[in-house]
């Protein structure tokens, strides 16, 4: 399944990118799945999401908490907690 | 009249008083918040996710006008690099009741501050950068206007 | 820095806003009274007792500056003949927090209401003139402070 | 006494004049004798404070109540209730 995923803040810095198309691999299916995945993909990916609980996440705009599913979904956007206005 | 915006470039204060002024009379309330210089601060960074930030700020908006009598609210956010002394965030909330104009004002700069997705990143003189980590007091803050 | 005035001359809000930002970082609060044309009000008469208001004006002032951190305070009242639209009340308030900057300006409009000695004459559009009677309202809200 | 009286918003149209200095007969030395004097005195003065409860008044700038002696004072100010900024 291919998923875009978008990175903000310090995440989006230690991925070395704003945004990419990745191609799921069968089994990762919800958001801690993602991270899991991430985290072992590459070096980048190891320090972004050594710690998943300082991550947040949206799916197509509107917060989820880790369990969410990934099915159906257009755009995944991984970032710290926000800092406000 | 509703205004919201994001935008990278500098916040027209005197501008922005003057659209928002248009036709009105009564009270208005307004909130600028400006980039301190601590500690040897020489720039800092908003980053925000821009469909998010956007929906963010129109619910704001609009919560504050189902809530009090406003005859025109402004909410205009910077975004991007900045340096001491530039204007972050202009709230402006005008209503024939002085009560009503200064509680609107209160509760969306309170609450700009946990609804928007914004991240910051402070950049210092002596080159150390970091992205600043939540505040629990500004949660606190939005929290008492359930 | 602290500026105080009742004058007959109109207010100035985007003059009043550079003299009071001169250097100044942080939040701003400010709240900005005009005269309503409600029920066909043409003109809005305000009396004041001079020694009495400007010794009123100055003790609020510093009452503010004494209850939370300021960095810069405006307060400009305008007195004699308006028209509605006009700018009665011009309240700054500028602080490192936007808590102090939001409660000092607040506070200052509340106790303006009650404390500054002023007297208001309304004259409608049918030629009708009248004293406007002193509001319970306005006592309530200013003993919040205590 | 030489006393000078000033008069604001209603009072002051009442009284046709914001100010004037009068000379006080002996006997009245306190705000409740000033105002029934001046009630007394001629028609404006009847007009103006034919209710004293609705007047307030303050003496070389302070604020007050009816029973204020009026021994030393240079100005005594005769108003309604403020109404505020």
């Amino acid at each position: 399944m291919a998923l875009n995923i978008s990175y903000f803040a310090w995440v989006r810095e230690r991925m070395g990118t704003a945004d990419e198309v990745v191609d799921l691999p069968v089994g990762i299916t919800d958001l801690t799945a993602l991270l899991s995945w991430l985290a072992a993909r590459d070096a980048r990916g190891a320090l972004a999401f050594a710690e998943p609980q300082r991550i947040r996440a949206a799916i197509d705009g509107v917060m989820m908490g880790p369990g969410a599913p990934l099915a159906g979904a257009r755009e995944v956007a991984l970032f710290p907690p926000v800092t406000g206005g | 009249m509703i205004r919201v915006a994001m935008q990278a470039a500098a916040i027209d204060v005197g501008a922005e008083l003057d659209l928002h002024d248009a036709g009105g009379h009564g009270a208005s309330a307004s909130f600028i918040g400006r980039v301190r210089g601590d500690d040897g601060l020489v720039e800092l960074f908003l980053e925000h996710h821009p469909v998010m930030t956007e929906a963010g700020l129109g619910d704001l908006a609009h919560a504050a006008a189902d809530r009090w009598q406003l005859a025109a609210l402004t909410l205009i956010h910077r975004v991007g690099a900045m340096a001491p002394g530039d204007t972050i965030v202009l709230v402006l909330a005008s209503s024939p009741h002085r009560s009503e104009a200064l509680a609107a004002c209160e509760f969306l700069i309170d609450r700009l501050k946990t609804d928007v997705m914004l991240w910051k990143r402070e950049t210092f003189e002596d080159g150390r950068a970091a992205w600043v980590e939540a505040r629990m007091g500004d949660e606190v803050r939005a929290e008492r206007w359930g």
